[in-house]
């Protein structure tokens, strides 16, 4: 019995970064409408980049974001404009060839520059347990959550209390009314693509406290950060969490009393689920 | 006594959340007639247009066309008891060519031996012969909304519901359409309600007008009677007043 | 038309079965290009099949090798188990994943699930199936279960050489031709069309899109399915990686590069794209390792951003002007 | 859409045409001439280069490139007057179709003699179906056990299998336990759910059980794992004394980082199978983390003889760390195609390079020393008709201060294993 709560606390810890990846999806898909595949890549490519950081300016996994934020912003932005933007006008089976071949492309640089193997940073200063009762708490899953949880939270003020938040908000309800009131769908765009790539920065630094990464990794968190938007719906920012700790709790639970292998069975059988029998989300609006 | 009514819509009622789009509605359209259907934006014509068509399923209420209760039927099995409609905005078929849209509506009631003569006596009907082998996607919206219009009545309807068939019109255009519709109800005696804005459309071709504002039925009658009547001059002025 | 005019449009036809039928003449002493012939055909079929569902149908679906998976698992099953011949597994693979489509198919159609969900779900799919058959001891697990070795044996669909594969392969790609221009000829291929266009305008004209969908993915799920059974000889064995997600991409990636509906669309992509990345891993594989899938991606991205329709318009457009030239206006296409 | 559709049909024959004019290579002489020998004798390492194999890959091709170049300023096949091998190198991809496919483009373009390769069984297997057909002698450097059941007739394998290696992993925790006077008895077993992970996992557990040790847990779990915790709790609770694992790459750092931040350290970590806890690459990823762990090998660079010190120092000036695994097979798997070429030379003087004939002289091999036996774990190397050396032996690697060493068997041992582990929490 200690042990599942033991588990599920380590799942609920995980779905908090799930809900984190998840988020970045959210602003793009709800907002934009744009069906961005290649999200895991960019997951991929973030923990790569803190990798990078931690390996050659030595520093702590944690504290990369610092240098991967505004990297990945960028990243995203010049992405808007050179590739999203031009697929805006076609249905959404362009979008998907375009991020498909974007994340095949990301996959492929990837493996060129850190080749096939799997990097990782060593120990974080960060890491650790803390004993509660028989409970064991990883201290790098503690922070990673709790940080997620603080930025899913100025990510949600920012959205309901900046003008840029705002804009991007009414272009997510009516683009024509917010293209009338002064909003420049375009800038508006490229803003909500920038702040969705750059938030996987701040996953992957945290991800990388305590994982590896490798090429092919993107895939697994693509379809995971899908999973999470499913189940949350669209436009509910706190509703993300719920969700991405129901993923990751699920998952934990599955590994432990059914068989490790299971864990993708689990998130996606919530996924399916989810799509048949309630398309709109447990917290969606649209 | 009236004769039984084509379509018979009681109490219908749809919410989208909080919002009311289509509250307590209840109308009857007599067999042969052609009825407008009018009222300011967001005043629910479509979202009633479409829980009659099977698009949304009502939160209440029932719809008897022909006397049979099509509430929360499917689309294609409406459509297949005589019943088919247009968009507001329109829902082109783009990579198929004017010729094979209208055989999409064709097949409804034609096998693939009379399906090609089917298809030119509508695309005939509906005055399409210069275009028949355009994509769809390469048409103007004029002519869109005139394929539109082909393809469901290739489907036989007995019913035809059009959600503004006349937008974006130029005049002569305008004179086309009504002239079709005029022949569609007098040679076929398909049973017509349009929605519409343009007035000059509602009120020449209609035998009767139902007003909805917010959801709910406000006025119901003869041409004459609704562009005298002051609730309906309210509704449009009122808001229009507040815009 | 006339019987010129009919004879100019077959020709096409014509001469790309006769090359199709020679091809190993030409190069069938050489087994490898005799391999890539044969994969470049096996994934023209899988494009093919996918027209079906994801072409007319408009469903973006990325569960290729899910079908495939079954297909070949059903057939190599039935092979270790009871020795029945993959002639006969073929079939029973591709009813088998025909039936599951129709399984999964029916609550995803009932309730509505489309577009991009339609996409993400079916990929999930493919990943659900590796894990279910990777826990399923008695016939998937993660050992490879290898299919009786023989040297050569019809009954047992091995042979030495690729050039029966080869020509089992140009069978089902002609099947799938043929299925996909007889539907693309009938009532329900207009109506996939129409719904894979607009599904509400699709219903209120008298299409029942559930069917008609349901029907297109369990007819490209028998086509893919007996696909996979031939696959499993080809390679000798099975295993739970065949439910790939990147190669189920793939083939609906080929679809849409050569183009959503037309026919010959996916074929043409096929040819090229696949050939053209097999050349690559060929002549840079080992010495430039990822550079082939970069400029694969990269294509990939070209064509889709400005050529959104596919391919296939641009050869037709070649043909037309070639006709023209050397045929005259009068007959051109 | 009328009959237009099969106009651009055209257009395929042409591409059609034109793909395969690009394949078609000009095909030399199927076999050499019986008397006449060719200017070299051409061999090819295909290896997955590409995909997520490809950090073993490479490494295999270094091996085998460097152990080409000794054997030919060795001065090549003697017994066939000096005669050169050259090496030609393909990629296999990362599945058993790419392997299928690389083995064919390989044999197609440059008609090898013998093929080193493929590391992963599953492609191995998948490759050695081409190889068959074609009569090309396959040196497997791919453990699963399976590999040469399946009645292969030119393959062979002169490293230890799989179950070979978790039997050794096994034992090096029972030796060791022994030694130091501890009463090891509970033993859990994890391994990553491939062929290859399985095969380990069931050499283990035969050991554990010949040993009279309780298997008190024993797992299962995908390559792919992205959070081991679940697992490391559970074998604290139960309460084993020692893991031993067969894990990927990816998994044994997550694994290793795992154990030491829940503090759930049990009293030896052994690994199986090689690919883990011992890389270089490993070892650089864990920093201090990787200490203590072992790690079963099937090569051992610490072997003290001329020629394996030579192969060490060549391949450490060339990458800049000590061979692995990969490159250590596929070295002296080099040396013992060559063995077997200077045996068919003696044998078949009129033909050596005949697949038959070369298979006979493989067969026939008896060898107790030379390079092959220098740098081999073991010290017979002779093939059993099925192609497996029974004489095989796995050695055990144990990371002291940041660096491999050899600590199993001990009579080839370094330096004496850190037994248990001291930073153990239980």
């Amino acid at each position: 019995m200690e042990n599942i709560i033991q588990n599920l606390l380590n799942g609920a810890l995980m779905g908090c970064i799930y809900a984190l990846i998840a988020l970045g999806l959210s602003i793009v898909f709800g907002v934009m409408n744009v069906v961005n595949f290649a999200h895991g890549e960019f997951v991929m490519l973030s923990m790569y980049f803190t990798f990078a950081a931690g390996a050659y300016w030595v520093l702590d996994a944690v504290t990369t974001p610092l240098i991967t934020f505004p990297l990945l912003f960028l990243f995203g932005w010049l992405t808007y404009y050179l590739l999203i933007d031009r697929t805006l006008r076609y249905r959404y089976v362009t979008q998907i060839a375009v991020t498909v071949g974007l994340a095949i492309l990301l996959r492929a640089i990837a493996q060129m520059i850190w080749q096939a193997q799997p990097r990782a940073l060593p120990y974080s200063m960060i890491q650790g347990n803390i004993q509660i009762g028989g409970i064991n708490i990883l201290t790098s899953r503690l922070i990673a959550a709790a940080v997620s949880v603080v930025a899913i939270f100025l990510v949600y003020l920012f959205l309901m209390k900046t003008w840029p938040g705002r804009a991007i908000r009414a272009a997510s309800d009516d683009l024509d009314a917010a293209s009338l009131a002064g909003v420049n769908y375009r800038q508006t765009y490229a803003l909500s693509f920038g702040l969705g790539t750059a938030l996987t920065a701040l996953a992957g630094g945290l991800l990388m406290t305590f994982q590896q990464v490798d090429p092919t990794m993107g895939l697994r968190f693509g379809l995971l950060s899908w999973c999470v938007l499913a189940l949350a719906g669209l436009g509910s920012v706190p509703g993300l969490l719920i969700s991405g700790v129901i993923v990751g709790g699920a998952e934990a639970l599955a590994m432990s009393v059914w068989d490790p292998r299971s864990r993708l069975l689990a998130v996606y059988l919530i996924f399916i689920l989810v799509l048949w029998l309630r398309p709109r989300g447990l917290f969606g609006r649209k | 006594m009236p004769p039984e009514p084509i379509l018979q819509i009681s109490g219908l009622t749809k919410r989208f959340g909080n919002l009311i789009a289509v509250n307590d509605v209840s109308v009857r359209l007599e067999p042969g007639t052609i009825v407008g259907l009018i009222g300011p934006n967001g005043a629910g014509k479509t979202t009633l247009f479409n829980a009659i068509t099977g698009l949304h399923t009502p939160d209440a209420g029932r719809v008897l066309f022909k006397g049979t209760d099509i509430t929360g039927m499917l689309s294609h099995k409406i459509c297949k008891l005589g019943m088919s409609r247009t968009f507001q905005v329109v829902k082109a078929f783009s990579i198929l060519t004017v010729e094979d849209t209208v055989r999409v509506g064709a097949y409804n009631r034609h096998g693939e031996k009379e399906i090609q003569a089917k298809v030119d006596e509508v695309i005939a009907f509906c005055e399409l012969e210069d275009f028949r082998r355009q994509k769809c996607g390469d048409l103007s919206l004029a002519l869109l909304r005139r394929v539109e219009l082909a393809r469901a009545v290739a489907t036989e309807p007995e019913l035809l519901l059009l959600d503004e068939a006349g937008a974006g019109l130029t005049g002569t255009e305008l004179d086309g359409l009504m002239a079709i519709l005029t022949r569609l109800n007098r040679e076929k005696g398909v049973t017509l309600c349009v929605v519409e804005h343009v007035m000059k459309m509602v009120m020449g071709l209609c035998q009767r007008i139902v007003v909805l504002d917010a959801g709910e039925v406000i006025a119901e009658g003869t041409p004459a009677e609704i562009s005298d009547n002051p609730k309906v001059i309210e509704a449009y002025l009122g808001k229009r007043a507040v815009r | 038309m006339n019987t010129k005019q009919r004879t100019i449009k077959m020709l096409p036809l014509l001469v790309g079965l006769v090359v199709a039928l020679i091809v190993p003449l030409i190069v069938g002493k050489n087994q490898y290009n005799m391999v890539l012939v044969t994969t470049v055909l096996f994934y023209g079929v899988l494009a093919t099949a996918w027209n079906i569902i994801g072409g007319m149908a408009g469903q973006l679906d990325l569960a290729a090798w899910a079908y495939l998976g079954l297909g070949a698992f059903t057939s190599g099953t039935l092979l270790l188990r009871w020795n029945v011949t993959p002639w006969l597994g073929m079939i029973l693979g591709g009813l088998v994943a025909a039936g599951f489509a129709a399984l999964v198919g029916y609550p995803l159609f009932r309730f509505g699930v489309k577009e991009v969900w339609y996409a993400l779900s079916s990929a999930a799919l493919v990943e659900v199936l590796r894990v279910a058959f990777l826990m399923w001891d008695e016939v998937g697990g993660p050992v490879e279960r290898y299919l009786p070795f023989h040297r050569a044996s019809w009954y047992h669909m091995r042979f030495a050489s690729y050039v029966p594969y080869y020509y089992i392969v140009l069978g089902l790609l002609l099947i799938a031709l043929f299925v996909n221009y007889r539907i693309s000829r009938s009532k329900l291929g207009y109506y996939l069309l129409a719904l894979g266009e607009s599904e509400d305008a699709a219903e209120v004209i008298g299409v029942d899109a559930r069917a008609c969908k349901l029907k297109a993915l369990m007819i490209y799920a028998f086509i893919v399915g007996a696909t996979g059974a031939v696959y499993a000889c080809l390679f000798g064995f099975i295993h739970p990686s065949f439910f790939n997600t990147a190669q189920s991409t793939e083939v609906a990636i080929l679809g849409i590069i050569g183009g959503m509906g037309i026919v010959y669309g996916p074929l043409l992509a096929a040819i090229i794209l696949v050939s053209g990345r097999e050349f690559m891993r060929a002549n840079l594989g080992s010495s430039l390792e990822s550079l082939y899938l970069a400029i694969y991606a990269v294509v990939l991205i070209v064509i889709a951003l400005f050529r959104p329709q596919g391919i296939a318009p641009l050869f037709r457009k070649a043909y037309d002007w070639l006709l023209s030239r050397v045929v005259g206006e009068r007959y051109a296409a | 859409m009328k009959g237009k559709n099969w106009s651009a049909l055209v257009v395929v024959v042409v591409m059609l045409t034109v793909a395969l004019s690009g394949c078609v290579t000009p095909s030399a002489p199927a076999q050499p001439a019986a008397p006449k020998l060719p200017e070299s004798i051409v061999i090819g390492s295909l290896e997955p280069l590409t995909g997520a194999h490809a950090v073993f890959g490479t490494e295999a091709k270094i091996g085998t490139e460097i152990a080409v170049d000794h054997i030919n300023a060795a001065g090549g096949i003697k017994s066939l007057n000096g005669l050169k091998l050259k090496l030609v190198t393909e990629d296999a991809g990362e599945n058993a179709d790419s392997a299928k496919l690389g083995a064919e483009s390989i044999i197609s373009k440059h008609h090898p003699v013998a093929i080193l390769g493929l590391y992963i069984s599953r492609m191995t297997i998948a490759a050695s179906e081409v190889t068959e057909r074609e009569k090309v002698i396959l040196v497997a450097d791919a453990l699963v056990d399976s590999v040469t059941t399946s009645g292969r007739q030119y393959l062979f394998r002169p490293a230890p299998k799989a179950s070979q290696h978790g039997a050794s992993a096994v034992q090096f925790v029972v030796d060791s336990a022994k030694k130091a006077g501890l009463d090891f008895t509970k033993v859990a077993i994890l391994n990553e759910d491939s062929s290859f992970g399985r095969s380990n996992a069931t050499g283990a557990m035969d050991a554990a059980l010949n040993n009279g040790l309780t298997i008190v847990y024993q797992k299962e779990y995908p390559y792919d794992i992205t959070d081991a915790s679940s697992i490391v709790a559970d074998i604290a609770a139960a309460k084993a004394d020692f893991v031993v694992h067969c894990p990927y790459f990816t998994d044994a750092i997550l694994f290793a980082k795992t154990f030491r931040e829940t503090g759930n350290i049990p009293k030896f970590i052994v690994g199986m199978g090689a690919s883990g806890y011992t890389d270089p690459e490993s070892i650089q990823a864990l920093g201090e983390t990787a200490e203590y762990y072992a790690n079963t090998f099937s090569y051992n660079p610490a072997k003290k003889t001329p020629q394996n010190e030579k192969f060490v120092a060549d391949f450490k000036a060339k990458t800049g760390h000590i061979p692995t695994e990969a490159a250590g097979m596929n070295y002296y798997a080099a040396w013992v195609l060559k063995e077997a070429l200077e045996l068919s030379g003696q044998m078949f003087p009129t033909d050596p390079l005949n697949p038959d004939n070369l298979r006979q002289a493989f067969l026939k091999l008896d060898l107790t020393s030379g390079p092959a036996v220098e740098t081999y774990p073991g010290d017979h190397i002779a093939f059993t008709p099925t192609g497996d050396n029974p004489d095989a032996k796995a050695v055990v690697l144990q990371v002291i201060k940041g660096e491999p060493r050899i600590v199993w068997p001990l009579e080839d041992a370094e330096v004496e294993a850190i037994f248990p582990r001291p930073d153990a929490t239980r």
